[in-house]
């Protein structure tokens, strides 16, 4: 209803271009808005094409976007909030983590500028930067690096922070980071929020800590094995390690009561020998002790 | 060991390891259930701490938990 | 870890672990099912490899040191 | 853990361990047999190679037998 | 073997380890009943403390799982 | 363990390891013998080579839980 | 070593380890009994906490090799 009105209202070129962007928003599980600020058309291009086969980039006027969203509903238009600046529409059916994923994996370093505001900490890691001394340790120092030389060349002595995040990028710091070659921009898709199923995420809920997934894995099968040892639930994993339980039960009882049975023989015997050798290694006297037992 | 990985599930949700829910966790794994199996671990669970057995390395020193009749 | 038991349930019968799936067992055992969780999940496993995770836990005497209670 | 001490006494004597001769093995011991519990094993052991399972506990030191009888 | 394993079963039920117990399961066994060994074992086991036996045989991991790595 | 001890001393002397000699050297001792352990023990000791039993004893440090392989 | 053994035997009996005792026991076993090696050792013993010794030797090296099959 309320989209017949709007087609009133609106050129008709804009209103086929909310049809297009809503049938597309249709034939996605997952529709994230990703920020493509600072990102040349051709890059832009050439990151579409990556995607292809997995996630569908479109770049619309933030407007036709807004009523786009607003245009399907069903929670998508929660994702309005997000639209401002330079952004797209990307609509997956791959699971929204694995999208994060993908474009995180796909953001490529590129330098900064002067007049740029740092997207993070700046850092001049430690290490020898293979310049020749001369006054470009004093431009080090001069950004906040703990730069000297030695050994015949302009080194770093610690990782230092040399701009925080937010703070803008100076001509002499990008000039340093330039003749460092240090690339402290991330140039890519930055994902600003998806809606999956139902669901809003946010990037820091995207991430996905897989080592801490495997632990968990662990902990639960080394959970299940205990448990099935420990009540004595035989499954095929855990009936070796329950087998192996009891027959060292019985030989643990069957040493400690010296039971006089052919399989513990061995053992008792070589329980026997080191008694005696350990009552042997008391005794000072060699006077008391046969030639084998003594030091 | 799916078998018991249910009957953790159920120990987390606090329902009861009785022979019905194990069967409908499994049945909703497509498990094919084999009713003997429920039976005995619902048995074999029956006087075990299960927060102590899950967490008692099956291998050490039993305390008391460790070798439940 | 609910979340986890039901991906190991499902891995040791052999289905897909993915979000219906997940969300099967989990509903079975009457978890309040956090699809977010579900979808996490299944987005972690396809980096994990759950085989040597199993054969990682089964190894190493979990727990490690005594803790009767 | 009596049903896995009769499963180790039919593997000495090289009797088959199936239901029957567990349940005798334990019914004579007086143990209130649960059908179920044998099954159990009976099904995990399927695949298992006991002597394996055997010889590899019998090369661990066996726990600090201390006090000399 | 099998005579220490009798003994373990009667332990855990309770029973009480004489002649005439341990003489049944192993004939429930079909062991070849050597009359002898019975009486050395249950004199063997007069002044050991199984119960503190079996626990200290948990000491050492179960079937031979190395030391973590 | 008094009854493997006087086994151990009738092989240092070259005694045969009968039920006659071990119950001499108990007697001796004014251990109460019985006879049942004493079959017993000739009997477990009739295919064990104690040479062999012994080197092994000396070849593992007593006290360290040798690593299982 | 048949000394030693000798004194372990009577450590066990809870005999007094003097030097009758001792010679009792090899002689038993028809030991060519060495007064003075058996004085030397009643005198080295005096000083010794036998119980200790043996315990801590008790950490069994497992002669699992050498198990009969």
């Amino acid at each position: 209803m309320s989209a017949e009105r709007k087609t009133e209202t609106i050129p008709q070129w804009k209103k086929e271009e909310v049809d297009d962007l809503v049938e597309t928003l249709g034939e996605y599980d997952s529709v994230g808005i990703v920020d493509i600020t600072g990102i040349p058309s051709r890059q832009l291009q050439k990151m579409r094409a990556n995607l292809h086969g997995t996630a569908e980039l479109r770049v619309s006027r933030n407007t036709l976007m807004h009523r786009a969203l607003d245009e399907v509903q069903d929670g998508l238009e929660d994702l309005e909030q997000y639209i401002g600046g330079q952004v797209g529409l990307i609509g997956t059916n791959d699971n929204p983590f694995a999208l994060y994923k993908q474009l995180e994996a796909s953001k490529t370093a590129a330098p900064i500028n002067a007049g740029e505001v740092a997207p993070n900490d700046i850092v001049i890691p430690e290490g020898d930067t293979g310049m020749d001394p001369g006054q470009f340790v004093g431009e080090l120092q001069a950004v906040g690096a703990e730069a000297r030389i030695q050994e015949g060349s302009i080194q770093v002595m610690a990782d230092s922070t040399v701009l925080e995040a937010g703070e803008t990028v100076d001509d002499q710091l990008a000039n340093v980071l330039g003749e460092l070659g240090i690339e402290p921009k991330e140039v890519g898709l930055d994902l600003r929020a998806v809606f999956a199923d139902g669901v809003l995420f946010e990037p820091e809920e995207l991430e996905l800590d897989v080592e801490e997934y495997q632990a968990d894995i662990e902990a639960a099968v080394a959970g299940a094995r205990n448990l099935s040892i420990n009540a004595v639930y035989p499954t095929a994993q855990t009936v070796s390690a329950l087998l192996g339980k009891g027959a060292g039960e019985a030989k643990s009882v069957g040493l400690q009561a010296a039971i006089e049975d052919e399989e513990l023989m061995p053992d008792l015997i070589s329980k026997a020998d080191g008694q005696v050798r350990a009552l042997a290694a008391q005794i000072d006297d060699p006077e008391a002790l046969p030639e084998e037992l003594q030091d | 060991m799916e078998y018991v990985y249910a009957a953790l599930i159920l120990n987390e949700t606090g329902a009861e390891i009785n022979e019905d829910n194990l069967t409908n966790v499994l049945d909703a794994a497509e498990v094919d259930v084999e009713e003997s199996r429920v039976k005995a671990l619902v048995a074999a669970l029956e006087d075990v701490d299960i927060e102590e057995a899950v967490e008692q390395a099956a291998a050490v020193p039993a305390g008391g938990a460790a070798a439940p009749a």
